[in-house]
């Protein structure tokens, strides 16, 4: 079973490139057609399951918009410093 | 002859290339970049030569040795990329052989900005280069203007042997106006009249050898290359000096002002004219050699003079030393990219026909700054 | 889409080193990446706080406004020597410059060059677009031939504009230099190698091995009139092949410190 | 006579194209014009406006800080200009991007939804050309076939398939039945 | 403290080396190599920071970027050398960090020759870089001199951080004259007094990031710089002015030169004193701010003002700016690395004494080409 | 001695190219042989008047006063764009410049790159005379490791002052490039082969082959403070090992010249 | 038997670097000691027989100062033109 | 009190370390004094000066047409300053390589045969000491001690072994026994 993953994209950073949405595996990205960001660009966001944090998206991304995060299996306590929850 | 909208950039480019320009070297600078894109195109299309030089140093220098051969050259750029052609220039004006600099002026120092200023001044009119040389200038202020002195400048380089300069900023680059070009000519060396200038280097079939060289290592010659460079200027000095007037019949208050400051003024002038203010303007173009006397002849009829320039004054020294002494002269000036609106002139007009002219005893400059610094505090949004 | 309700661990995210602003840049303009690759090598080796940027003239000028270290900004074409400058005051301080293909390989040749013979001890990273980004798509010594620029608009014509300028070749011929490779930023695989070499270039700069610099190849879809997606094809295409991706120049010392990293 | 115009948008809607229109115009009809861009490190996005002047005699300066006319067609120009425009000055508002109250009243805002009327003939792109209809119907500063000349001149040739729909989109622009915006 | 018998070049390299120079970049010309040369040695002696530069234009990059971290850094150059400079110069001006530049003026324009030349004062002074800048000029005129100012220039530089230069020609590089060196200190960075500028760039540890720039995109803000180099600038002028009299008492005729051509006007008004002709000299050391005050402080009790100088008449104008209208001003000028011997200069103080002094309507550079002219038939051999 | 009574032929005699002048160089150096060469080949060729010389600033500045043909003189290191105008302008004449390695390989460096890269369609003669002979034998780009001069007086210090830069190498790796060779001009057997080179540079430009660049080394008794026969022993041992004679790019268009003359 | 040769050094452009004398295999070449030349050197000259006319001397010569001869054995008529008497 | 010297010969003789000579012995007697060589591509042979000046005063001009000393080592020079030496100037020639009629009455000529001193003592590089030891007999313008000392600081340490033979030269020159030149 793949890792299971999530991103977040800043979007004040984002510019819809889409670059991360050409280059992601698992094709869990896209073009959000409703929101605007203040600078004027419909910024990305993940839609559907699948995202394997492989940390591609957030390679390629120009503006560094982009946050992996990794479904924390190995040793919960310890890393707890650096969790997020939503 | 048909009025066509041109902008700036394009109308010298191609007025040049329609005179019979055979060469175009030149670098990429904003707000110059067009003219240079315009050549690219347009010399190629012509079977002239266009070469992107590496830099302006190398531009500068390809423009000098194709300039040696007796070949119609430009070249254009902006702020750093003159700073970075000052030998060249000085090599050049030694050699006493002549080409067009076209130089759109942005906002310095250093790099500045890209907006458009006029704080090349100095350095284009008082020498840049090292050593004693001379060079015309002309600032047109209008499309036609920018297509007719570059139609000059050749002739007077060629004429003069001597650097000539079309001084714009990035206002007249880059704006449109209607402008009737010149007809189309072949490139200058391929004119069916044209014969090659008897100091060109082209080989020395058929004559004794010619050499164009800007070093004289006795001082003697040396002095007596300066004297005859120095001795010429004088009398272009006389002879071709360029300017407008505007309402000056009855001004009591002269505005002075060059390229795009000056029409910006002439707005200003024509609302204070309708309110009633004696005002008119005097409007330079050949800011190298400065038509001196015109305005000296102005001094009279003159209560106070109001220099207005995109920089901090520099043409308003030369002025001061003109027409000092026998008439107050005061400053107004927008600097560093920012271009005065006519209302900003309309109240320095204003103030000054209100006002008495033997008033005020702090220098002009500061009181201008203070001025400016009050304007800058209000209009932090608007620009 | 199920929002994961386990904890969840942080991957990756903004480097710390970069500033809380948005980019000039264009949209999927590939300087954004370089500029990150090379805040997260500062971060990892620790230096953020003893390096100073030399930035240049060219779309990347306001990159000292992206990372938050010292930066100084060099008239167009002469990082080199005012990182020479630099460096020669603060020995012990990392320096580099950030240069342009017009900026580094046409203005500034002169300037790359003596600092590469010289093996001055600083590090270059050298953004290939092919052309002159920041005043608009205007030719560089790098185009290549054919390339319609907006100063060769019939195309890169080489008996007139001559040859593309292939500076990691060129530079690796000199005896000062130690590090010379080029990287392609156009994909995820050849950015994790370009991180490697930036560190690799740093690492040779901490240790005073001499002159290092890391070009690499760069998008930029505004000038080259493609999108972004169709501008990392269009560097495959057209610019791989005339800039091949390679290390150039690799003094033993250096593949020594490549060994242990 | 001298009426200074701004057209101010983003990067992509084409306000410079449609100020040299208009400059085009105003030349053919044998008017003193001048055209004045925005410039800069163009292809950061962003906003760009032109301002044109016609006039009957030589004009002096290119920029005016209180226009006569504007053109607004997004947020931050009609939000930079509104303040601008001379008194009894007109501002045309792109109506379709943006919509919120009026903020003087001592000047003539149309409000117009140019990018819908644009959309519904062809092309979003159109924007542009509807705004200047609707602008040369409230100032009558020109003729509407000068402006339709100045087209044909000023599109490059390799667009010529656009010619008609945007003929069009100055016609609707022209034609469009508004209302003075009223303020609060 | 000892007297040594120093050369001009190499006074100004010790007094660097001596006041904690960090760091000196530069690139050989003639005639100012030799202050190059001294550099390589000691400082590479006191385990400074040398190095030859593969060009001017690199030099002056190399000092913008050693400046930037707060080191006290030099150059020196001459003619072509420095216009290379043009545009580095602007950019460190706009960046407000200080250093010293030395030029040793030759003859130009072009390559020009060798020998000593005052000709590249309006480059050094209006501007020869692109942009509204201001630099400090600090011209001596001795040995000694050369010594005092360089170590002025420093603080000043410093102080202001502004760009300063010492200003002076071949002759003054390569004579010697006994002189008094300052005491040796550690380079500056080393002493232990030294703090860092607090924008000093040097890795940000400690502290905020330091960003040393000159492009400020915003006109708004550029002209803010602008303004701020300008109120800067304007206290300067008032603060920062020094020359130097003599005999000008009871002097009718007062004599302005600077450099060389100050030393070489000494020499004459000296035997003109002794024929009992009333004549002094005035002497600008400061040449940018220039001592106007002062100058105009004599304006009522001259009779004529004779400027001398090794240029065609570049300070001249600027003189007939401060003090015309009220005086007579004349020039003399020799040109090209041709130096006026001290008898030349007699005869004008002597011509001038003799004549009545509105008589002549003439151009006063018109009438000095001419009586130069003649002068240049008679000396065709003693050169 | 006797004094031949038969007839005699003249075998060797000073071209008539060279102008009646007696030069400013040092007694023994080597420029003079330069010059001579460069002459008696425009003389073979016969297009002593279609030839433009472009001079430099260094010892050679005067070249122009030797060699009785149509001139200019560019600035410090500019030569190749002065040349690259005049050329331009001129397609049909031959155009070389004469610059020394100061001007050439330091201050002109990105002029010479350039020209080189665009396959300029001149002829450079590089003198590498390891120094700066006109102001006084400072050091040079070209100056070997440990040579002391009056700005190394310590001697060239590779680690502050950088390593000697091959300029016939480094400019033979740009495409633009169609001949560059090495030659020395230290004894007659290799000025023999100096002068070949020379007429074969030339003869790539007359058929518009590209760039060609002969470099030479050459002798500065004066300033390596050795006598001229000395100087021709100090090349040999200091400089051909850090500047091997050679032919560094000769593409096959060219090859087939040299097969036929 | 070697070619028999001659050569005359231009003593104006001569500076006595002594290349040519160094590099003449037949060591048939001198500084003279007792004639100075405008410039103030003493001329090379040539002493002795031997000279082989190799033309060394003069293609090492930086001044181009010399001019060497070769006795005329094969066509004297045809030749006259470029012929020299002493 | 000023008093200009002018030392001019080939550039091997030399002449500027002669004058530095002379100049720092001015300076050990506390007067004011200058030193201005001739300069430029020193290298290419030909002659070379210098100027030496001193005086009582803060000094002027470095340079002076007319000198009231002049040295000439070698005959271009005798030719160049004959003439420019101030009337009862004083103009000591190398009479070893040179000869000829003097021209001018009304200054004091002195023929010294000093590189055949310099010979016969050493060495012809003593030339011109020998020939400055003469000047200062006649000037009388500085104490030969001051000199000798000047002598011992301006030599490089390398070449100390040399100094005896300088001292003697200066002293030879000093103490020659020479009738003034009469012209024709
Ligand atoms: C002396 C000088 N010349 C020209 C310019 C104008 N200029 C600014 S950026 C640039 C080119 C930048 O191209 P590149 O270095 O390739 O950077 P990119 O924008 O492509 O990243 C030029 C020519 C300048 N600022 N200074
Ligand atoms: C811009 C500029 N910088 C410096 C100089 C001074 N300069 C004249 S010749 C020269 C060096 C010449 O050396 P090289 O090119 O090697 O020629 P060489 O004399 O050795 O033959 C220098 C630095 C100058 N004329 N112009
Ligand atoms: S981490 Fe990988 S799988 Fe997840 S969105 Fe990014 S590219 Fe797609
Ligand atoms: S790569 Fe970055 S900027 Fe581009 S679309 Fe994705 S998140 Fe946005
Ligand atoms: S112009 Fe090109 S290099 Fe510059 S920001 Fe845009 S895409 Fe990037
Ligand atoms: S200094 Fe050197 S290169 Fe110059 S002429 Fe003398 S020997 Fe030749
Ligand atoms: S020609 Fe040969 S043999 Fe005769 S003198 Fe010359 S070098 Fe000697
Ligand atoms: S080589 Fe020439 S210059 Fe040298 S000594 Fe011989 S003849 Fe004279
Ligand atoms: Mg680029
Ligand atoms: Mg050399």
């Amino acid at each position: 079973m793949p890792v299971k993953g999530w991103i977040e994209v800043d979007e004040v950073y984002c510019k819809a490139c889409e670059l991360c949405v050409n280059a992601c595996p698992a094709e869990v990205l896209e073009i959000s057609k409703d929101r605007l960001n203040p600078t004027g660009y419909h910024p990305v966001q993940l839609v559907g399951n699948g995202c394997t944090s492989c940390m591609i998206c957030a390679i390629i991304c120009p503006e560094a918009a982009i946050t992996v995060f990794r479904e924390n299996v190995l040793s919960r306590e310890k890393k707890a410093e650096t969790e997020v929850n939503h | 002859m048909t009025r066509e909208l041109l902008k700036g950039n394009l109308a010298i480019a191609e007025t040049a290339i329609r005179v019979g320009l055979d060469a175009y070297f030149g670098y990429p600078i904003t707000p110059q970049t067009e003219l240079l894109e315009w050549m690219s195109r347009r010399m190629v299309e012509e079977e002239r030569v266009f070469l992107q030089a590496e830099s302006e140093l190398a531009a500068i220098n390809m423009v000098y040795g194709a300039a040696c051969t007796g070949a119609r050259v430009m070249t254009s750029s902006s702020g750093p990329g003159i700073s970075l052609m000052m030998e060249g220039i000085s090599y050049i004006a030694a050699t006493e052989v002549p080409f067009v600099l076209v130089d759109v002026m942005r906002a310095g120092p250093g790099l500045g900005n890209i907006d458009a200023a006029q704080s090349d001044y100095n350095q284009i009119i008082h020498g840049g280069g090292h050593g004693d040389y001379h060079q015309i200038v002309l600032a047109p202020s209008t499309i036609q203007e920018s297509i007719d002195y570059t139609v000059l400048a050749f002739d007077l380089a060629e004429k003069y042997r001597m650097v000539t300069v079309v001084l714009i900023d990035g206002i007249i680059g880059q704006m449109m106006e209607p402008g009737i070009l010149p007809e189309m000519k072949p490139a200058r060396t391929k004119q069916p009249d044209w014969i090659p200038p008897k100091w060109a280097v082209r080989g020395k079939e058929g004559h004794d050898r010619h050499l164009l060289t800007s070093i004289h290592m006795s001082p003697t010659l040396e002095e007596g290359l300066n004297l005859r460079l120095l001795k010429q200027w004088r009398e272009i000095r006389l002879k071709e000096t360029r300017y407008k007037e505007y309402y000056l019949d009855d001004a009591e208050i002269v505005v002075v002002g060059f390229g795009t400051a000056g029409r910006v003024a002439l707005s200003a002038v024509r609302t204070a004219r309708s309110y009633g203010i004696k005002v008119g303007l005097f409007r330079p173009i050949s800011l190298r050699p400065f038509p001196e006397e015109a305005l000296e002849k102005l001094v009279d009829q003159t209560k106070a003079f109001l220099v207005v320039e995109m920089n901090t004054g520099q043409m308003y020294k030369d002025i001061k030393k003109i027409v000092s002494n026998q008439s107050r002269v005061e400053f107004y000036g927008r600097v560093g990219g920012v271009i005065p609106f006519p209302d900003e002139i309309l109240s320095e007009i204003r103030r000054i026909s209100s006002m008495s002219y033997q008033s005020e005893n702090i220098d002009p400059i500061d009181a201008w700054i203070q001025r400016l610094e009050d304007i800058r505090k209000t209009e932090a949004v608007g620009r | 889409m199920d929002i994961p309700n386990t904890n969840l661990q942080v991957v990756y995210q903004r480097p710390d080193v970069l500033t809380k602003v948005v980019s000039h840049y264009c949209p999927g303009c590939t300087h954004g990446i370089a500029h990150r690759l090379i805040a997260e090598v500062l971060n990892e080796l620790n230096i953020v706080n003893n390096t100073i940027g030399v930035a240049s003239v060219g779309c990347s000028i306001f990159s000292y406004n992206y990372i938050d270290i010292d930066f100084t900004e060099a008239p167009h074409g002469r990082a080199p020597a005012m990182a020479t400058g630099v460096k020669r005051m603060l020995p012990d301080k990392i320096v580099f410059t950030y240069q342009g293909d017009g900026d580094l390989a046409s203005i500034g040749m002169g300037e790359i060059i003596h600092a590469a013979g010289r093996g001055e001890n600083i590090t270059v990273f050298f953004i290939n677009n092919a052309n002159y980004g920041m005043t608009g798509g205007q030719m560089a010594p790098t185009s290549v031939p054919g390339q319609k620029t907006t100063s060769s608009p019939f195309g890169r014509d080489v008996k007139t504009a001559g040859y593309p300028i292939q500076v990691s070749e060129l530079l690796s011929h000199l005896e000062g230099t130690s590090y010379i490779v080029r990287r392609s930023l156009h994909d995820s695989a050849n950015i994790r190698k370009a991180k490697k070499a930036i560190r690799t270039a740093i690492e040779v700069q901490m240790r005073c091995l001499g002159f290092s610099m890391v070009e690499l190849l760069s998008t930029c879809p505004t000038n080259w009139g493609v999108n972004p997606c169709e501008a990392q094809d269009w560097l495959v295409e057209n610019l791989i092949p005339v800039y091949p991706i390679g290390d150039y120049k690799v003094i033993p010392e250096v593949a020594e410190i490549r060994v242990k990293g | 006579m001298q009426m200074e115009i701004v057209i101010a948008g983003f990067g992509g809607q084409g306000v410079l194209f449609a100020g040299t229109v208009l400059a085009r115009a105003a030349m053919i009809k044998k008017f003193h014009v001048t055209w004045f861009p925005s410039y800069g490190p163009e292809m950061r996005g962003g906003t760009a406006n032109c301002t044109v002047i016609i006039a009957d005699d030589e004009i002096g300066s290119p920029i005016e800080r209180h226009p006569y006319g504007v053109i607004a067609l997004n947020l931050p120009s009609w939000d930079k200009y509104e303040s601008q425009v001379v008194s009894n000055g007109i501002l045309i508002v792109n109506s379709s991007l943006i919509n919120r109250d009026i903020r003087r009243n001592d000047i003539k805002t149309f409000l117009i939804p140019a990018s819908e009327i644009a959309e519904h003939i062809a092309d979003r792109r159109l924007t542009n050309m509807v705004a200047l209809g609707a602008f040369l119907a409230k100032t009558q500063i020109l003729p509407l076939d000068a402006v339709q000349q100045a087209f044909k001149f000023t599109l490059p040739k390799r667009h010529h398939k656009l010619l008609m729909a945007n003929i069009q989109a100055l016609d609707e622009g022209y034609n469009i039945e508004t209302q003075l915006a009223q303020g609060i």
